[in-house]
This record gives structure tokens, C-alpha cells and sequence, in this order.
């Protein structure tokens, strides 16, 4: 069986969009879609995927806390931060709360499965234009 | 009562110049917002939609028409990243003062080559949102002077606290502010200092302005907490 | 010698006041107009580029995935539009400030279904820009509290002058201000008024509200031409 993945993002149609793009690679599937931060709460407590995939900007728990409430509940899961936000500020406050990886929304499809895999085997993952912040 | 009635007037004026740098800020806000959760994530879609469409394609020219589209959407991805920061800084609202200071400070080094560094000795947070988007306002004034007029090699700023107030420090090593600007009639050169004062002064703190330690200027805003 | 420094203070304030809209108002048009014509400009651009390889296109799956993908294009360059609006009007810099108080007037009609008309009986042009850009900003804030308060059925704006002074009058046929909100301590309540007052007074102007005949409210804005 593949790597299981749970993504989570408010924007529908963009979720959707990497749903897909996850469906086309043979080693990962797709078991969970989040629309916000707490969903995605209750879907690793139920799912206990390997990796998870989420935005920072959601309402009401964004990916920042969720991170941090999972690192503390879960610390088994991996989690990838997806984002449009490209400062060093939140890349680190994302690998503090334990993030194994950080891509930009615009640089995600060629990087994501990337990503994973290496979330997957425990390395960090950065999109490139963000290599210099660590 | 002439007197009693100015000084009402005072801090009405304050009040008021506070209230419109926060309707200011809320509305750049909205806008923000609005570019970079719908038309941010349009344009990602859209990426995401390209690339899914890329992966299927085996003619080589139609290849090559995808790479420069695919650009495009990138440079619009960068540019309405841009734009969100000028008009209101995500990290503000997200991280807090200090992050969103330090991301100022880095921003300000790379276009201007001085050094901005931030220090942040705070044992408190900034729960009190109107504080904490006044506050930045008044620090990038502060920074953006010291790019305008300071002629500086360095510069920081320090954030620190006692259990009674609130410390912002900016220090330049510049060419410093001189007698007539440190004067009434030197404000009015400009806006931003009083501006800085009466806002601040709404808020129950005040401002320092002394000469740096050799050269420069150093800029203290205090607020209680 | 206390109430010269404090008359001083008031008309520095209100010199404040209007920079700080000013300075604003600027910062805004420099989005907006990159805003226009950078990303404006990319979006177009990738619309043609999608449009040249669509043609080329044969598999029907792909066909669809494009139509879908045009449809994204499309909606970010109407919310660009709309955000270039919000952030400042480009009527009010290329046509001037009656058209921009129509378009105004015909969006918040639009918005919130009440009448508002406007009628021109200038025979001056407005040349300051500055001028332009706060007499742009009061007559947005008395059309706001137009639709945020009077529970109107019908509003307008007239602009008049004479040899020595431009009118601007916005009338509705509403709840009316009553007396507390008529005097000092009623502006305190909000800031709108209070800023259109002192920065109308900045340009030697000042601001005159009245009962409307019969019912609702009637503001009477004039500044030196
Ligand atoms: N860090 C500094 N070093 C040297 N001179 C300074 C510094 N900060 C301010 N000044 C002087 O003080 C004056 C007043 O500053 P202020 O911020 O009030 O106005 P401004 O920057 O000139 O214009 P505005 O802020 O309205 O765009 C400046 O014109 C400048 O001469
Ligand atoms: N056209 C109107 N009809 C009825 N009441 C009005 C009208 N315009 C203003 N008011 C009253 O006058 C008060 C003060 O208006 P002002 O514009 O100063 O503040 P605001 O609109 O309440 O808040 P702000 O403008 O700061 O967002 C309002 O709260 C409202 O009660
Ligand atoms: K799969
Ligand atoms: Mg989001
Ligand atoms: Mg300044
Ligand atoms: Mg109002």
C-alpha cells in the first residue's frame, strides 16, 4: 500500500486540482480532504495518515496551529505546509511546530509527490526559491 | 474654558488620527485578503490546471507555449504576492509584531543595502489588535525615515518591556536629526513624527527623540501595558 | 499664549489629517495601478496564450480542462478589475471627480438599492489634484453614512459654485440625524464627520448640516475656487 495522505485546504477547486495530481502518482493516495484546520484535526485522529498536506491560511484554525497541535498529539504524522506566503517568518514557525517541508503553491505540482516522498522517509523538503532560509 | 475646551481637542484629534489609521489599515486589509485567498488562489488553480494538462501533451511546440504560460502565471503569482505585502502584511495578522518588524527589517536591508537588525527582548505578547497594527504602523515610519534621512550603515530595532510599559528602540548610526528637526517647527517638515506622536499619545505612551551614542539618532516609543 | 500653541496645534492637526489621506490615497493609486496595468497586462497576455494553444488542441478531455481553465483567467482579471476599483478609481483620475461620484453613485445604487443621482451644474473644472482626491474622499464618506444610517429611499449629490466657492450637497430622504448626532459629542461617535470637517476646514472650506425639507439629512460641503 502507498503513502496515505490527508490534504487539507480551504480553497475547493485547488484541492481538488491536487487530488488529482497525487491520484496520477503509483506510491501515495489521497485518503482525506480537509477544508480548514480543525477538520483536518479530526481527520488524522480518525485516518492516522502518514503525511499531511495543508495550507497556512484557512479559517478558523489555520496550518500554523494545526501543525503545532498535531506535532504534539501525533508526532508520528509528517507534515508538508503549502502556501502562498513565502517569508522566512513563517517557513521557520512552520519547521519549529515540526513541519517536514514547505512548498509554495506555485511551485507545488512539480515538487509535491517530491515532497511527500521525502516527508515519507523523515528528510526536509523546501520549494527551491526557499533553500536559502535554512 | 477656552483651554479645557483645546485640550478636549485635542485628544479628540488624537482619537481621530489613530481611527484613521486603523479604517485605513482595515480596509487595506479587506483588500489584501481578498487578493491573496481569491485571485492568489485563481491563479494557483489555474498553475495546477496547466501542469495537469502539461503532463498529457506530446507535441513539442505546444510544449514549449506551456513553459511561457506557465511563466506568466508564476510572475502573476509574484506580483500579487507583492502587492498583499504593500498593502498589508500577512504576517502582522498571522505571526504578530516582531515577525512582521523583522520581515520589514530583512525587505528594507535588501533594497536599500544597510543593515536592519531586530532584537526582541519582549516577555509579553501583544494580545490588543489596534496596539499591535498601530505599533507596526509607527515602527515602519520609523524605518522608512531611517532610509529617507539618515544616511545610516546601521540600523535596529529593539522591542523589550517591564511590567508597566512597552519599549520600541530605533537607532540609526546616520547622519542625525540635527536641532531644528528635533524642534516643533522641524515636524513640520514632515508628517510622519507627529503623526507617530499623536498616535502613540492616544494610546497613553509617548516618544524620545535623542541623538545615538557618537552618531545617529535614536527614536524611543514607550506604551503601557 | 496657551490658546495661540493649541490654535496652532488645531491647524496643524488638520494639515495632518488631510496629508494622511493624501499620502494614502497615493500609496493606494501606485497599487492600483500595478495593480492595472502589471497584472492586468499579464492575465491579458496569458488569455492569448491560451487561446493560440486551445486551437491547436484535438483530445476532447484537454478541450474541456481548457474551457475550465480560460474560466479561471476570466474571473482573475474581473476581480482585478474590481479590485483596482476599490483601491482607487481610475475615473476619478482620468475623467474627474463628477464621474467618479456617478460611478459611485451607480455602484452603491446597484448594491443597496436605493436611489442616488447626481447632477453637475459646475461651470469651473477642478484643477488641484489634491483638491480632487479629498473632495473625492468627503463625498464617499457622506454617501457611506448616507446608506450605513439615513434607511433612505432616495439620495443625491449635487455639485454647484459660484464666482468664489464650490457646493457639494448630499441630500437624502431619510431617518435624519436628530439632535445629539448634530452636535460635538455626537461626532464623537464615529470619525467620518469629524475628519471630513477638519480637512474641508484645511482647504478653507467648512461643512453645514441641516434638517432635509421634510424628512432625512442635507450636508452642505464648500471650499474656496
Ligand atoms: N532617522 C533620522 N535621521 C536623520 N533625520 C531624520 C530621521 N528621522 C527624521 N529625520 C528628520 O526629521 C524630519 C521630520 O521627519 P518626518 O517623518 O516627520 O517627516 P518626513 O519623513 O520628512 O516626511 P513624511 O514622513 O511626512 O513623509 C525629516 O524631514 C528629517 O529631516
Ligand atoms: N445621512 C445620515 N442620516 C442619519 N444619520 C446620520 C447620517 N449621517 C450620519 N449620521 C449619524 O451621525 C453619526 C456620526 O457619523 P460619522 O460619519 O461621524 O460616524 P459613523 O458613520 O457612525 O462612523 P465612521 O464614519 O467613523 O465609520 C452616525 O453614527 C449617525 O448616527
Ligand atoms: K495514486
Ligand atoms: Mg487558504
Ligand atoms: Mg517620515
Ligand atoms: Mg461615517
Amino acid at each position: 500500500m502507498g503513502i496515505r495522505v490527508v490534504i487539507a485546504d480551504d480553497h475547493k477547486v485547488f484541492l481538488e486540482g491536487l487530488c488529482s495530481l497525487i491520484h496520477e502518482e503509483d506510491d501515495m493516495e489521497v485518503v482525506g480532504q480537509a477544508a480548514d484546520g480543525l477538520e483536518l484535526l479530526d481527520m488524522v485522529e480518525r485516518l492516522r495518515p502518514d503525511v499531511v498536506v495543508t495550507d497556512i491560511s484557512m479559517p478558523g484554525l489555520n496550518g500554523l496551529d494545526a501543525a503545532q497541535r498535531i506535532a504534539e498529539s501525533h508526532p508520528q504524522v509528517r507534515v508538508v505546509a503549502l502556501s502562498m506566503h513565502r517569508d522566512k517568518q513563517f517557513v521557520r514557525e512552520m519547521l519549529r511546530n515540526n513541519a517536514k517541508g514547505f512548498l509554495l503553491k506555485e511551485c507545488c505540482f512539480d515538487e509535491l509527490a517530491e515532497a511527500i516522498r521525502f516527508a515519507m522517509r523523515g528528510e526536509l523538503y523546501l520549494s527551491r526559491p526557499l533553500k536559502e532560509f535554512v | 474654558q477656552d483651554i479645557t475646551s483645546a485640550k478636549r481637542s485635542m485628544e479628540d484629534i488624537r482619537a481621530l488620527s489613530s481611527q484613521l489609521a486603523l479604517t485605513e489599515e482595515r480596509q487595506r486589509r479587506i483588500i489584501a485578503v481578498e487578493l491573496h485567498d481569491s485571485l492568489g488562489q485563481i491563479l494557483a488553480t489555474s498553475k495546477i490546471k496547466l501542469c495537469l494538462i502539461r503532463k498529457r501533451l506530446q507535441d513539442e511546440k505546444q510544449k514549449a507555449l506551456f513553459a511561457d504560460l506557465e511563466g506568466q502565471i508564476d510572475s502573476a503569482i509574484n506580483l500579487t504576492r507583492t502587492l498583499v505585502w504593500e498593502l498589508s502584511p500577512p504576517t502582522l495578522y498571522t505571526l504578530g509584531l516582531v515577525p512582521a518588524v523583522e520581515w520589514l527589517g530583512e525587505k528594507f536591508s535588501a533594497e536599500y543595502g544597510l543593515r536592519f537588525s531586530v532584537r526582541d527582548e519582549l516577555t509579553l505578547g501583544i494580545s490588543d489588535h489596534g496596539l499591535k497594527v498601530l505599533l507596526f504602523r509607527v515602527v515602519r515610519e520609523l524605518m522608512t525615515n531611517v532610509i529617507k534621512h539618515a544616511q545610516a550603515r546601521e540600523a535596529s530595532v529593539l522591542f523589550s518591556n517591564d511590567a508597566h510599559r512597552l519599549n520600541v528602540f530605533v537607532r540609526d548610526d546616520g547622519v542625525g536629526l540635527g536641532d531644528v528637526a528635533r524642534t516643533r517647527s522641524g515636524f513640520q517638515r514632515g508628517f510622519g513624527l507627529l503623526t507617530i506622536q499623536e498616535s502613540v499619545r492616544h494610546m497613553g505612551g509617548d516618544v524620545a527623540i535623542t541623538p545615538g551614542s557618537g552618531r545617529g539618532t535614536v527614536v524611543h516609543v514607550w506604551v503601557p501595558v
